[in-house]
């Protein structure tokens, strides 16, 4: 396959993954807002409010730094998506994974986290800087479990290939990770839960204390990035859950499905708890998720 | 050849014939007592180059022509004529340092002078053993004479107790003289080692006595007070005769008659000395007062001779060399410090900063405490080295630990006086006379050291063709410090880029792995002196330091046997001690950088003690060719290593040190030195192998080492508001990850340990260099006090920016590779939690590094700082030089991946490492290909970037506070710019986790240690009463234990 | 022990004096006690080298009258520990004459004898 | 009082050890070789007829030497140590007077007893006594005359000019024996003489009068120091 063809079908992964992000966002919400007993917003509001940010022509900037940071934040996310495999036994949808493995997936993530933080660090506002160290700090402690899990996989399958995990999984819902490795599973989900910064464990952006933390100094069409980069991520972090622990997908729809109810998980969960302070979230990774992670690896070992 | 007995003749002669001098006027007196002085020396020089160098026979002297018994006879042998030569030495030295107070007290003064070394080369010379008890007491009178040469009431006291204890000392030996004869019917020495008296039931107390009696006079701990106090409250330039001469010759003197009594004596002896010299060193790291710090340290030194001298038959034909090694360099540091203390005057240790006003003394000083320690070039060093080998060889590794151990206890108080006269902050440093009769004996003992040193050489095992060519080349460039910094930076460039092409190509041809860390020694010593440039004025002291570190660091990949390495690290440690001590506020972590590398280096000496012993090879092979108690030989090298790079437990040293020192320093120190450490462990490690059965509990204990020094050395970094310190512990983190690596022992750690090594070397230098170009700017290492310097200084946020990318591992910089293959060995090797470990470290080192770009760079800029300018191009530069190295390796991994493998396949020849054909890495499990994912994360980059440039072209760059701030205006920066304390809530949970528990522990050693030094030390009452009751009581105490019972 | 030499009650009164002179030495406060102490130990180290030199029975080691020329091995003591006394005895007077000197200083400079006054050195 | 017991436990402790060393195995029923050796061939090597004499000056003559220089030592450190503060003396000495008794009979004792110190260091090979006996004589009769007289200064010049040249006369007698004869001190290189006459032995007369003088001046010296010591402090 030539090289063309294949940039060409990333960018239609892409822009499947991108909508299919801000669809979901959008159910997500609606939800959570029902649950509140609240109305919630329309279904379509996230492409009204991409297009506002991106018409936005009076825009301000901060400097070098400032402006690089939503580049690099989407580097990550599209990075991510480069070396997915989204669609098992699919050549056209294996996107550029061949380049590199499960590390590279979860090393180039912190990129985008980086560049956020330095794009608004050079911002100037206080509540970035809060708001980044707030975030960096529990990124850490849910990290460890999370690779717990993920040395546990590879261990249990013999390949840091995505590619080979997700086929590993195949011929049968019993072959899912899930069930061959149930305790993996359910320490890699509740990290999951803090890979996703959703309640409780938003402290970072803690809308009542520090508006939204981070991307503080950000709008127009820097912020249209960010968004856009939220909307992949929450779908690219969810296939990477699929592909790790549920089977992976063989067609879009099944990926769909599935990476809805992953993403619901997280929802589900906010919507129950309330907000965590760092330290609190801090040293909750550090108990549940990473006892079961440990568990993980001495039943391996 | 003038016979030896005009030595004495003619310094009794002439002591008469002064006495005709008392009323005309003391020049003509005091010129007549040197040259007199002057002969002698001149009379055994003559017999010990006859006798070492021209294989002359030793020469008997025999009174009125009789054959011994029946007479008296003198001996000029070897040992006694270098014995000779240095008591006559330290007189005619010490003669000219006292001539100024020997002329205000007369003629008389210079008669007892005199007298006292005629005393003490009757007493090296005779083979009598009443005419040697005659001509102690001339010697010991002389010295109770001498300290007259003060006139203040401690003095006269200290002089009185002298007197008391060694008239009942005299007595003994007196006692056991007559009943020696008694016994054996015969003084003569070879005829009482023939007579193995210990056989005979009396004989035995007869020879105890006079053994116990010689014991004695060498002040033995504890039964020394009235030594101590002599020390004390005599002039210093007694204390150097006492201590140079007398205790020299009377060390000889044990030596000579110890054979009087059989082996278990021996050990006795041996065990005195023992006791000395731990005991000794230990008080002494109490005491505060400069002169009586000298008396615990010569103690302690001739406690150590006592040692030599008693397991000489352990010792072979090693046994002349080590002796004269370590007395020699006694002598002459031990005089030099004394008559140092004498020039200066000042009783307090923390006074002794008043050196620095004369550099050339402060070199002295250093050169003399270096050589008590025993580090090279100087002739203890070689020595000590010896001593050990043997004992070991013997299996007498309990002796050889209790060398080192007294051994690291004297370095304590040593490097401690040596770090106040360096840096000490002191109010009012007062000036001193320099009269030139007091700094030639000074000087010259100083210069003799490093010319001795040059000449011992020859007797450690493994010297073999020991190069001394880089330090000449140190000596010139030390030669040469008058001139401006500039023009010796071009020298040092020029030194080490020879230095370079000397070793590099050889390397390159037959050893990748020294070759790999050439580079990161040389190729980065170089980029580290550049730096160099940016400073003005002379830089006393920093280049030939410098040199120093980076000669010895050469010298480890040049090396051949363990002594060559040996000594290459010591060189090293004193060039980075030197360096690190130069900072401001380095005066403490010097120290501390210096007890750790001293306990270290010990530790290693005994490891290789082991290895020399079990193996019989003095070449570095011997690690490999460990037979017996391999598990401790490599425990106590790894752990020697382990110190130099800081590994949790040992690195309290490093983030002071580290972080203190001078902006140019640092970068050295961290990015280069530590891999000298890490070159070490590698060696170890190969020669260990990884299968060996012995092992493999080691390395696993590594393994964790390392990942928890990774861990907590992060984590510590995070809550740093000192931006070097950060780096510090950042630095500790990544060495536990290289430990950790190479621990793995297969090819992929292997990999990942390298990748690591040489990246580390480059993003830590980068850092360093760069935020040492800040410091110099903004004179804070504060972060909190910086902010928003990406406006004044954007080259150095570029540098940086790439230095963390690159070290916390994203792709797609180099950082990455040394992820992927940590992946993949962990996992294979199946160290899971481990490898979790390490990984956790790694992701919490986002934390220090967003901290450290953050708080320095980004956030709001602080009005002080709106003028400042971008650091100096010569960080700058070599920080570039190394982007473009990062940049290389990222671009291309194999350029860097295939040559490590190439270096590790011949220890790790299986599951390496395969390439495919397009450059795509393929473990066991995981595959990677660094040049795609370089080009496709910059064609996303430059495709965001584009499209992100035309969203927002037009817009607008906006002042400083233009912020969204709740409707007001933010004025200062102080109140907006977030940086202290940065991650609050992080401490709060994990915080406990950094408590410095390992410096607590430290601490409470050292001041455990304190307080029992200051709790036995209370046995030296004062009151020589008590005094002359330790005498009597160590007498019985001795003799109840060498013959278990009355 | 057949009988009770000469030399036996020349050693036993040697090593009483050595005895005393200890005890005065370790238990006098006055310095000048001390140094009599002294010269009790090295007298009585000297009578005892005297003693160690006899040989019961024969005569003093000078060969006039008293002594043959030829028989002089089976008839004088050992004349070695009499000249090693005489020595000693010369350098104990030296030092007990320094000793004195030094009381003599001591007592000057602080106007007192009492040797646990002199302890302003130590540790 | 618990120092005490200490103390007595140590002495105790050590006059066994004393006691062990001694052993108590009886005389000597004969010499030793050594001491044999003198005996025999004392006489015809060194000529002496004290052997003792022969022993101290010849066989074992660097004891001697060494014994000398002790003395010499010691008045020379009582002579720097305790002269230096002579400027401070102020008020002229109240010295008790000296009985009638003693001083006149000083006056006619003293002489007689220099000589008779003369006496027994130039017989010291002959008769029992010698340099250092002699001397001490000699000193003793000086002790006479200053407890006679305190306020009497002693010539110091002369004193030490005596000692000074009887010491350097004794280490150049010494090597003229190196020189001359089989060894340093030898005695032989002057005629040995007639056995048990005054001039026999060599150079041992000579010998042992420098060290007479030596010994005398020395322990004058010494005592005249430390008289006039005393003097200041009255």
């Amino acid at each position: 396959m030539d090289l063309l063809t294949r940039i060409l079908f990333t960018i239609l992964g892409l822009f499947i993954i991108v909508n299919w992000g801000l669809l979901m966002t959008a159910i997500m919400r609606k939800l959570t807002a029902r649950v509140g007993r609240r109305v919630g917003i329309r279904w379509y509001q996230p492409w009204i409010n991409l297009v506002k940010l991106y018409s936005n022509r009076n825009s301000i900037q901060h400097g070098v730094m400032f402006q690089l940071g939503p580049v690099f934040r989407l580097l990550g996310g599209v990075g991510i998506v480069m070396f997915m495999p989204l669609i098992y036994g699919s050549e056209l949808f294996s996107n550029f994974s061949f380049a590199g493995d499960l590390v590279i997936i979860l090393y180039i993530k912190f990129f985008g986290m980086l560049g956020m933080a330095l794009g608004a660090g050079e911002g100037g506002h206080p509540y970035s800087a809060i708001g980044v160290s707030r975030g960096l700090s529990q990124v850490t402690t849910v990290e460890l479990p999370f690779t717990l899990a993920i040395i546990a996989l590879a261990v249990q399958y013999n390949t840091l290939s995505l590619e080979e995990i997700v086929a590993a999984q195949q011929g049968g819902i019993m072959n899912w990770t899930l069930f061959t490795n149930p305790v993996a599973t359910l320490a890699a989900l509740l990290s999951m839960l803090g890979i996703f910064m959703h309640s409780p464990f938003n402290l970072h952006k803690a809308p009542n204390e520090i508006p939204i933390g981070p991307p503080t100094e950000y709008h127009s069409s820097y912020l249209g990035i960010l968004r856009t980069n939220a909307a992949i991520l929450h779908v690219i972090e969810a296939i990477l859950f699929m592909n790790l622990f549920f089977g992976g997908a063989t067609s879009w729809p099944i990926l769909i499905v599935k990476t809805f109810l992953i993403y619901f998980v997280s929802i589900f969960v906010g919507v129950v708890f309330p907000r965590f302070r760092i330290e609190q979230s801090v040293s909750w990774f550090l108990r549940v998720p990473l006892a079961l992670g440990i568990v993980a690896i001495i039943l391996i070992l | 050849m003038v016979e030896p007995i005009y030595i004495v003749a003619s310094g009794l002669g002439i002591a008469f014939l002064l006495g005709l001098f008392r009323k005309t006027g003391e020049s003509l007196p005091g010129l007549i007592m040197l040259l007199t002085l002057a002969f002698m020396t001149f009379v055994s020089g003559q017999w010990l180059i006859s006798l070492m160098f021209e294989g002359g026979t030793p020469q008997y002297t025999y009174t009125a022509g009789f054959k011994p018994p029946f007479s008296i006879n003198l001996l000029m042998g070897q040992s006694e004529a270098v014995i000779t030569t240095m008591v006559n030495g330290v007189g005619l030295l010490g003669g000219l340092y006292l001539l100024d107070r020997l002329k205000a007290q007369g003629v008389n003064s210079m008669i007892v002078f005199l007298l006292l070394f005629v005393g003490l080369n009757v007493v090296v010379m005779t083979r009598d053993l009443f005419n040697l008890f005659v001509f102690l007491e001339v010697s010991s009178v002389a010295i109770v004479g001498l300290v007259l040469l003060e006139r203040s009431t401690q003095s006269l006291s200290a002089g009185f107790k002298y007197l008391l204890a060694t008239a009942l000392i005299s007595g003994i030996l007196l006692i056991g003289i007559i009943l020696i004869y008694q016994y054996a019917g015969s003084l003569y020495i070879d005829d009482l080692v023939r007579a193995n008296l210990t056989a005979v039931k009396g004989g035995m107390v007869a020879v105890f006595l006079i053994l116990i009696a010689v014991a004695l006079e060498l002040k033995p701990f504890p039964a020394n007070g009235w030594g101590l106090d002599l020390y004390q409250g005599a002039h210093p330039g007694l204390g150097a005769l006492v201590s140079g001469g007398f205790a020299t010759a009377m060390v000889f003197v044990l030596y000579k008659l110890l054979p009087m009594a059989g082996g278990g004596w021996q050990y006795m002896m041996a065990t005195l000395g023992a006791v000395t010299f731990i005991g000794s060193n230990l008080l002494g790291i109490k005491q505060g007062h400069a002169k009586r710090l000298l008396g615990y340290s010569s103690v302690g030194q001739i406690g150590l001779l006592m040692i030599v001298v008693g397991l000489s038959q352990h010792l072979g034909e090693a046994l002349t060399a080590i002796a004269c090694g370590l007395l020699v360099s006694h002598f002459l540091a031990k005089s030099g410090l004394f008559w140092l203390a004498g020039i200066i005057q000042k009783d307090g240790l923390r006074d002794w900063a008043v050196l620095r006003k004369k550099p050339f003394l402060l070199v002295l000083f250093g050169t003399f405490i270096f050589a008590l320690v025993g580090f090279p070039p100087f002739p203890s060093f070689f020595a000590k080295w010896e001593l050990i080998m043997q004992l070991s060889a013997a299996e007498g590794f309990a002796w050889a630990g209790i060398v080192l151990f007294g051994s690291l206890l004297e370095g304590i108080y040593l490097f401690r006086w040596l770090g106040y006269s360096i840096k000490l902050d002191h109010q009012e440093l007062p000036s001193f006379r320099l009269p030139w009769q007091k700094i030639l004996p000074v000087g010259i003992s100083g210069v003799a050291l490093y010319i001795l040193g040059y000449f011992a050489t020859p007797i450690a095992s493994g010297a073999g063709s020991l190069s001394y060519l880089p330090l000449a080349f140190i000596v010139l460039v030390f030669l040469l410090d008058f001139l401006p910094a500039r023009v010796k930076n071009v020298l040092s460039l020029a030194g080490m880029a020879f230095y370079g092409y000397m070793i590099m190509p050889g390397l390159y041809e037959n050893d990748g792995l020294r070759f790999l860390f050439s580079i990161i020694f040389v190729i980065g010593g170089i980029l580290t002196l550049l730096p160099g440039f940016a400073y003005t004025g002379k830089r006393r002291g920093f280049y030939p330091a410098a040199l120093l570190m980076f000669a010895g660091l050469g010298q480890l990949l040049t090396a051949e046997t363990l002594l060559q390495f040996f000594f290459a690290w010591e060189l090293m440690t004193v060039g980075s001690y030197i360096l690190i001590i130069r900072g401001k506020r380095s005066m403490r972590h010097g120290y501390t950088y210096m007890l750790f590398s001293v306990g270290g280096a010990f530790l290693m000496l005994a490891g290789f003690g082991i290895a020399y012993a079990t193996s019989g090879m003095t070449s570095l092979e011997a690690l490999g060719q460990v037979t017996q108690w391999a598990g401790w030989a490599s425990a106590l090298i790894a752990i020697g290593f382990m110190t130099k790079t800081a590994t949790l437990g040992l690195h309290i040293w490093l983030p002071g040190a580290h972080a203190e020192a001078e902006s140019d320093v640092s970068p050295m120190v961290s990015a280069i030195l530590l891999k000298a450490g890490v070159f070490g462990l590698l060696l170890l490690f190969i020669s260990m192998g990884a299968e060996s059965a012995g092992s493999k509990p080691l390395f696993y204990v590594l393994g964790w080492l390392g990942a928890i020094t990774a861990l907590i050395a992060n984590l510590t970094a995070v809550f740093q508001e000192d931006a070097k310190r950060l780096l510090a512990y950042s630095s500790i983190g990544q060495l536990g990850y290289i430990l950790f690596a190479f621990a793995i022992m297969t090819h992929v750690g292997w990999l990942a340990g390298f990748t690591y090594t040489i990246n580390h070397f480059m993003y830590k230098a980068i850092l360093f260099l760069v935020v040492g170009g800040i410091v110099m700017r903004l004179k804070t290492h504060n972060m909190y006090e910086m902010g928003g310097l990406i406006k004044r200084m954007p080259y150095s946020f570029i540098a940086v920016l790439i230095g963390i990318i690159a070290l916390s591992g994203l792709p797609p910089l180099s950082g990455f590779a040394g992820k992927w293959l940590f992946y993949n060995a962990g996992i294979e090797k199946g160290w899971y939690l481990q490898g979790g470990v390490v990984f956790f470290s790694g992701i919490i080192a986002f934390l220090y590094l967003y901290r450290l770009i953050h708080s320095v760079f980004l956030g709001q800029l602080k009005d002080r700082h709106r003028t400042v300018k971008e650091i100096s191009p010569w960080f700058l530069v070599p920080a570039y030089v190394l982007i473009l190295g990062i940049m290389a390796f990222s671009a291309n991994p194999e350029w860097f991946l295939k040559p490590f493998g190439q270096i590790t396949a011949p220890y790790f020849p299986d599951s390496q490492l395969t390439w495919q054909s397009d450059g795509t890495a393929v473990g066991q499990l995981g595959y990677w290909n660094g040049t795609q994912v370089m080009a496709i994360v910059m064609a996303l980059f430059v495709a965001i970037t584009l499209w992100l440039i035309m969203l927002n072209r037009n817009a607008k760059k906006v002042k400083q506070f233009n912020i969204v701030y709740a409707a007001e205006s933010p004025e200062t920066p102080e109140t907006t710019h977030i940086s202290y304390n940065l991650y609050a809530g992080y401490n709060k949970a994990l915080g406990v986790l950094t408590r410095p528990g390992i410096t607590g522990l430290w601490n409470w050693i050292s001041e455990a240690v304190t307080e029992l030094a200051d709790q036995v030390r209370r046995i030296y009452s004062g009151n020589g009463q008590t005094y002359v009751l330790h005498v009597l009581t160590y007498v019985v105490i001795v003799y109840l234990i060498t013959t278990g019972g009355l | 022990m057949e009988q009770i030499g000469l030399s036996h009650i020349a050693i036993t009164t040697g090593i009483l004096l050595i005895l005393t002179g200890l005890w005065g030495i370790l238990t006098q406060k006055n310095i000048i006690k001390m140094i009599i102490g002294f010269s009790l130990f090295d007298t009585g180290i000297h009578i005892v080298m005297v003693g160690v030199g006899y040989v019961e029975g024969k005569t003093a080691p000078i060969l006039d009258e008293a002594v043959q020329l030829k028989e002089a091995a089976r008839q004088i003591v050992d004349p070695l520990p009499q000249a090693m006394v005489l020595t000693a005895i010369v350098i104990g007077i030296g030092i007990t004459a320094l000793m004195l000197a030094y009381a003599l200083r001591l007592y000057q400079k602080n106007k007192t004898l009492d040797i646990q006054k002199f302890n302003d050195l130590k540790w | 009082m618990l120092k005490k017991i200490f103390t007595a436990a140590v002495i105790v402790a050590f006059a066994i050890i004393l006691l062990k060393g001694y052993g108590f195995s009886g005389p000597d029923q004969q010499l030793n070789e050594v001491a044999e050796r003198y005996a025999e061939k004392g006489p015809e090597e060194v000529g002496a007829a004290n052997l003792v004499t022969a022993v101290i000056v010849t066989y074992r003559g660097l004891d001697t030497l060494g014994e000398v220089t002790i003395l010499f030592l010691t008045a020379s450190i009582i002579g720097f140590f305790l002269k230096t503060r002579r400027e401070d003396l102020t008020a002229p000495p109240q010295v008790r007077k000296t009985s009638e008794i003693l001083s006149t009979a000083s006056r006619i004792i003293s002489p007689i007893i220099f000589l008779f110190g003369a006496y027994v260091f130039i017989n010291g090979h002959l008769t029992p006594g010698g340099g250092f006996q002699g001397g001490a004589i000699v000193a003793s009769g000086l002790v006479l005359m200053l407890l006679a007289n305190p306020l009497k200064t002693v010539n110091h010049k002369i004193i030490s000019v005596v000692e000074s040249i009887s010491g350097i006369s004794f280490v150049l007698l010494g090597v003229l024996g190196l020189v001359l004869a089989a060894g340093f001190l030898d005695n032989a290189f002057i005629g040995p003489g007639r056995f048990g006459s005054l001039i026999s032995a060599g150079a041992i007369p000579i010998i042992y009068i420098f060290i007479g003088l030596k010994v005398g001046s020395e322990l004058s010296g010494i005592v005249s120091n430390l008289q006039e010591t005393q003097k200041e402090e009255i």
